[in-house]
């Protein structure tokens, strides 16, 4: 049993493994064929594991109905929510559920899409925008240049946020007189300020994201090291070992 | 007093974005868009598609986005659909992640019809596949495998766009629409080191610095990065749509922001002189 | 006090909202004898409801997200189920007499190993999922191995292994100055000692400027090989950062904030995009502001 | 006149490795009977058929020499038959500007010559809309034409035979897999290392300190310390680091006796966490500091997550907050809420989108890969301690790479270049 419970995944992980890591250099026909499956077989598991992520958030909101918890009637709606999109896939408009999906129109009740359409796409969009509001009062309040490094980012944000879109040729625009656009401060609010943005991007931005990709990989490459020799076991999580 | 101004409740700032957001959304002003390479580049590898004589040009699009990036990379898609089927090329559009299927579906039903293309011969849905890396390598491996029906239950092999698709690499442009580090850690890793696919992309601004690496080496042949990059092609298709028209409001919350940023800094640093000084 | 001028802003913020649908309905903008313009209005209430979260955490806001949350599990599980599970499993094996022996058969052992994972849930019984997650994590490291060195190693390196200027001159002139450079460094009291401070600047100017010079110029190989390279110093946690090492992770942290910089810049343009997105949706589609 | 495709020594035998880019070994007879000659064209003089090198089969790769001088417009196309006299069959055409040996360095090594053309011929038409795919372990017969201006037709009789087989290695791609070996052994020694000694020097990141100073001051203002976790699972490194670290600080906090609140989002985190906050707390001798309800499950959900731990930070106004792990979009509502409290801010994450909030909010922050530097630091663990060494190795070798192949290159050597390339 012990060997089921603990040294069967690993033998597992590292045969696996080996083979994954193998195949990238054996171009036969059997190897090809042996990782289409493999992947193939992944990728179902995969999906398998997405309902465990459902499960968890499912058992948490009906434990904190089953507990009363404060706010427990905000669970209740997640369920109601829930219920009333499944309701609608399960319909799939007179599909039911183990046909494929039926051609929806956006103008049709009770379809997934209307959901999605409705409730979804606008709660995802304005979450995110809230971020807008918090980065503008973050700029006034709080993004100082405290250190030098600091002070180096800010002005690299700033020269980025002007270069990359039309704003110091609108201000340019607007409020220069006729008389003092000169073709040397033309230049310079359009192109040079553009080309400074690209150089920024294409230079020093390179150069060290290149950097951290350089670091990153040979860290994933001792992770995934750790995984196929048993070392890393964390991923396999707990419980009776 | 600089204190207080600095301090001051941050709804009030909350306000003055809005304001300034909704003011320069209804002032409407042209406004020029410089095009930049990258993105110049995909429009250009796309024009090239479109002269490939011996089969159907057909391109993939990947839609690895969500609604929370809907405002920046949906006008890429439709400005690249628009592209495409202006020229004749197939697509085929597929999702990884599956907060992206409702906003593909919308992209293909407002541009088929335009240019009077029919689901199936020009243009087919994929749908959603779970599984992130293992998709893209079931695709290069064997395309049947990965998709063996598109997001309505018809067979790919029966569908035109894909019926001569049998692997990844028989498409003749990938892009991916990517809102997150599925273009890197996926396309650019999986897709095209293993398949050689060539691969151009649409990202968020947010994913946008990092994508340059891969833009030096050839990896990506191409990038339409935020909302600027959108506009910009938008631009070089002839026809402006969102993206240009929120390039105003773009332009002013910038410089809003910009200008709080200095204040902020020069305020800061007053105070702290004013507290060395006593 | 702060209470009932709550209660107060919650009346004014539901008439306003109320007035201004009316208004959108009146004008046509909103077709109500249809599912799109019903869900308009809902859209434009929970967005606004969400909105309220800026002025102070609120039932509203609380409403909008659980909702949200509801209908995302939903709309996942929709996703998977047709797109994976009815059109990878299901038909194929309803169909099962069209469908050659090995795709079945790989079906039939993909679904037995996912259904494996799902002991995760029992308690007792979750050894039993170790071994697909073996599998799938196992075989995921293993393909990742090879392609990280291919995709992000050796790509990535490519691109510095060239030429660093294209002219021939100007090698000659680099090298000069780096062979000047590391022999006045081997006096090390130059380098080190506080008393030539004067020395240390002029040369790191002098060093700097023909780097900026060149890396400005169009030879931008070289100003990115001084990137790379500083910043793979500056992660290097085996010596102390002191002396050469010292300042050369110095060096890679200027390069890591004007990259962070970029990083900076452009995820407020993505912020700005999406409420700029939001705006057009409340003042186009909802009210019939903008065309 | 028989033709062998034999590759040229490799120059860099020193190094050792471009030899395998040399990699085909056949050696195919090609009989040239007939040459014919059009006007100004010269017609290839030979035709040689091999195993295309590399691949999983059923393609043979068909190479013949350049055409010094040729007219615009004009095709080469290799026809194909399985017998030696036909009947042929067109297996593909290249155009006479077309790709050259030294084009493919992937198949025919980096000396190849740019005199001489190929074909990779994986199938031919048996008529205008039906094709055959080429066989493995089968020989097959190839024919070159050369079409000028679509209708004029010049014939040569060359021709050339090969087997199609799948190949069990590829050769291109040993530079990666001698890299993969070597990290592969560096890291196990390393780890190995570790075992042994688990006090190999890694350098104390500047932010542990800074961490030290943030909860002493918490303890001269009398108020809590919040925790809070990113938003990704156990599995992570960056949450198994921010574990470790965590242990630490509730070891200190425990010690000076004030209030660590710890703000989680994963259910296995939360339940981690309280054996660790709890552990720390009897490590420091003070097992009665221990509250449960101070480590605090917030909710699941990314943006309700953002809030309620908002919502504390502003009601309760904490002296220090820790944000460790790995975080999102939501980054930005910790710092700016914390700062605006008056909290002194130490961030960790090796999520490099959020870096810039940190660094432009924070007090300090701790930066990528510092994170598991620091945690391997305090927690002397073998697995972290010897993947921190190895990767610092790896660093080296990529170090030493970099700036040698440049230099080289520099001045026209590209050797490194070469072995560097992915092909």
């Amino acid at each position: 049993m012990l060997f089921l419970r603990r040294t069967f995944p690993l033998i597992i992980a590292f045969v696996l493994g080996s083979f994954g890591a193998a195949q990238y250099y054996i171009p036969a026909p059997w190897s090809q064929a042996t990782f289409r499956d493999l992947v193939y077989i992944s990728r179902i598991v995969w999906t398998f594991a997405l309902f465990l992520g459902m499960y968890s958030l499912f058992s948490l909101h009906i434990g904190r109905m089953r507990r009363k918890q404060a706010g427990w009637g905000y669970s209740g709606l997640v369920f109601a929510a829930f219920g009333i999109t499944f309701a609608a896939m399960a319909w799939n408009s007179g599909g039911l559920l183990l046909s494929p999906l039926r051609p929806t129109e956006l103008d049709q009740w009770f379809t997934v899409r209307w959901m999605y359409t409705y409730v979804f796409a606008p709660c995802d969009a304005t979450m995110f925008s809230l971020l807008a509001f918090f980065i503008a009062s973050a700029a006034y309040r709080t993004f100082r240049a405290r250190t030098p490094e600091a002070t180096i980012l800010l002005v690299a944000a700033v020269v980025l946020m002007l270069g990359r879109v039309p704003a110091l040729a609108m201000l340019y625009d607007i409020f220069v007189p006729e008389f003092l656009r000169t073709d040397w401060l033309t230049s310079l609010v359009t192109d040079d300020v553009r080309q400074l943005t690209e150089w920024l991007m294409n230079v020093p931005n390179l150069a060290a994201k290149r950097g951290l990709l350089l670091g990153v990989s040979l860290g994933a490459i001792a992770t995934s090291l750790r995984i196929i020799f048993g070392i890393e076991r964390s991923y396999l999580g707990g419980g009776g070992d | 007093m600089i204190d207080r101004i600095l301090n001051i409740d941050r709804r009030y700032i909350f306000a003055v974005i809005f304001v300034v957001v909704v003011w320069a959304l209804m002032a409407d002003r042209p406004i020029q868009v410089p095009i930049s390479s990258p993105v110049q580049d995909v429009f250009d590898f796309m024009e090239r598609v479109a002269q490939i004589d011996d089969h159907p040009p057909t391109i993939l699009i990947s839609f690895d986005y969500g609604p929370g990036s809907d405002a920046e990379v949906q006008p890429m898609a439709l400005a690249l659909l628009r592209h495409a089927f202006s020229k004749g090329v197939r697509v085929a559009g597929m999702c990884i992640w599956e907060t992206a299927p409702g906003l593909a579906k919308a992209a293909f039903e407002t541009v088929a019809p335009e240019f009077d293309k029919k689901y199936g011969d020009d243009y087919v849905f994929l749908g959603y596949k779970s599984g992130g890396i293992a998709v893209v390598l079931n695709m290069g491996q064997d395309f049947s495998l990965a998709f063996p029906a598109d997001a309505y239950g018809n067979r790919t092999d029966t569908l035109a766009t894909t019926a001569r698709i049998s692997r990844l690499a028989d498409f003749d442009y990938v892009i991916t629409l990517a809102a997150g580090n599925t273009i890197d850690q996926l396309w650019v890793a999986y897709g095209q080191d293993r398949y050689k696919i060539n691969l151009g992309g649409g990202v968020t601004a947010v994913m946008a610095p990092d994508m340059f690496p891969f833009l030096q080496t050839g990896q990506l042949n191409g990038l339409i990065p935020g909302l600027a990059g959108a506009a910009e092609y938008e631009k070089l298709i002839e026809h402006p749509g969102e993206a240009t028209a929120g390039m105003l409001a773009q332009s002013w919350t910038h410089i809003a922001i910009v200008l709080s940023i200095v204040f902020g800094n020069v305020a800061y640093f007053i105070s702290r002189r004013r507290d060395r000084e006593v | 006090m702060p209470r009932s001028l709550d209660r107060w802003l919650f009346i004014t913020a539901l008439a306003l909202f109320t007035v201004l649908s009316v208004w959108g309905v009146a004008t046509g903008h909103i077709p109500l004898g249809s599912a799109k313009g019903w869900g308009t209005l809902l859209a434009a209430g929970l967005t606004l409801a969400i909105y309220s979260f800026l002025y102070k955490d609120n039932p509203l806001f609380k409403f909008a997200e659980h909702v949200f949350i509801g209908v995302s599990m939903g709309y996942t599980l929709s996703q998977v189920w047709f797109n994976v599970v009815v059109n990878d499993v299901v038909t194929p094996l309803r169909n099962w007499s069209q469908t050659e022996t090995w795709p079945l058969a790989l079906i039939f052992i993909s679904v037995v190993m996912g259904l494996l994972i799902l002991f995760q849930i029992s308690q007792s019984m979750s050894w039993v999922s170790r071994t697909p997650f073996a599998f799938v994590v196992g075989f995921g490291a293993g393909v990742g191995i090879p392609t990280v060195i291919a995709a992000f190693l050796l790509e990535q390196m490519r691109p510095s292994l060239a030429p660093l200027v294209a002219d021939e001159q100007y090698a000659v002139l680099i090298s000069v100055l780096l062979v000047g450079a590391l022999a006045f460094a081997a006096k090390t009291e130059y380098l080190m000692d506080r008393s030539h401070r004067a020395v240390q600047i002029a040369i790191g100017v002098a060093l700097a400027s023909v780097v900026a010079w060149l890396g400005y110029g169009g030879h931008s190989n070289l100003l990115i090989l001084v990137g790379v390279v500083s910043v793979l110093v500056y992660f290097f946690f085996s010596v102390e950062h002191t002396g050469t090492v010292g300042a050369i992770s110095k060096v890679g942290i200027w390069f890591l904030m004007v990259a962070f910089g970029a990083s900076f810049g452009f995820t407020i343009m993505a912020r700005v995009s999406i409420l700029i997105g939001r705006m057009r949706f409340l003042l186009g589609e909802w009210l019939p502001i903008l065309g | 006149m028989s033709v062998a495709l034999r590759h040229k020594t490799p120059l860099m035998l020193a190094i050792g490795l471009s030899m395998f880019w040399a990699a085909p070994k056949a050696q195919i007879e090609a009989d040239t009977s007939v040459v014919s000659r059009l006007a100004g064209f010269a017609v290839p003089a030979d035709l040689a058929a091999m195993d295309t090198p590399n691949d999983a089969g059923a393609s043979i790769t068909v190479i013949w020499s350049k055409a010094p001088t040729a007219p615009a417009k004009t095709n080469y196309e290799v026809l194909v038959a399985t017998e030696p006299h036909g009947p042929w069959f067109l297996g593909g055409k290249l155009a006479v500007t077309g790709h050259v040996l030294s084009d493919e360095p992937a198949a025919f090594g980096w000396n190849a010559d740019s005199l001489r053309h190929f074909l990779n011929v994986s199938e031919y038409d048996v008529n205008s809309d039906s094709s055959v795919a080429i066989e493995d372990d089968r020989t097959y017969h190839f024919g070159l034409r050369v079409v000028a201006d679509t209708d004029t037709v010049v014939f040569t009789a060359l021709s050339a035979s090969a087997e199609a087989e799948a190949n069990w290695f590829n050769w291109a791609k040993l530079n990666s897999l001698i890299l993969g070996l070597a990290f592969t052994a560096i890291t196990l020694i390393m780890i190995g290392a570790a075992r042994k000694d688990p006090n190999l020097y890694i350098r104390r990141v500047a932010g542990l300190d800074a961490l030290d100073d943030a909860l002493g001051r918490a303890t001269e203002m009398g108020k809590a310390t919040f925790f809070v976790h990113g938003l990704d699972g156990m599995s992570s490194i960056s949450t198994i680091a921010s574990m470790n670290i965590l242990s630490q600080v509730s070891k200190r906090v425990a010690q000076f006796g004030t209030t660590l609140k710890v703000m989680n989002r994963d259910p296995i985190v939360h339940a981690v966490s309280r054996e660790t906050v709890h552990e720390g707390c009897i490590e420091a001798g003070r097992p009665d500091v221990y509250k449960e309800d101070d480590v605090i499950f917030v909710a699941p959900d990314q943006f309700a997550y953002a809030a309620g731990v908002d919502g504390m930070i502003v009601r309760e106004k904490p002296a220090a907050v820790l944000l460790m792990g790995y975080f999102y979009a939501e980054s930005l509502v910790f710092a700016e809420t914390g700062a605006h409290a008056g909290a002194i801010q130490i961030a960790g994450t090796d999520s490099f989108t959020q870096l810039p909030f940190f660094i432009t909010i924070c007090d300090y922050t701790i930066m990528g890969e510092e994170l598991y530097a620091a945690s391997a630091y305090l927690s002397r663990e073998p697995k972290l301690m010897g993947s921190i060494k190895g990767q610092d190795l790896g660093k080296v070798i990529l170090l030493a790479v970099l700036v040698s192949g440049t230099v080289l290159a520099t001045f026209g050597f590209d050797m490194l270049t070469r072995v560097f390339t992915n092909l």
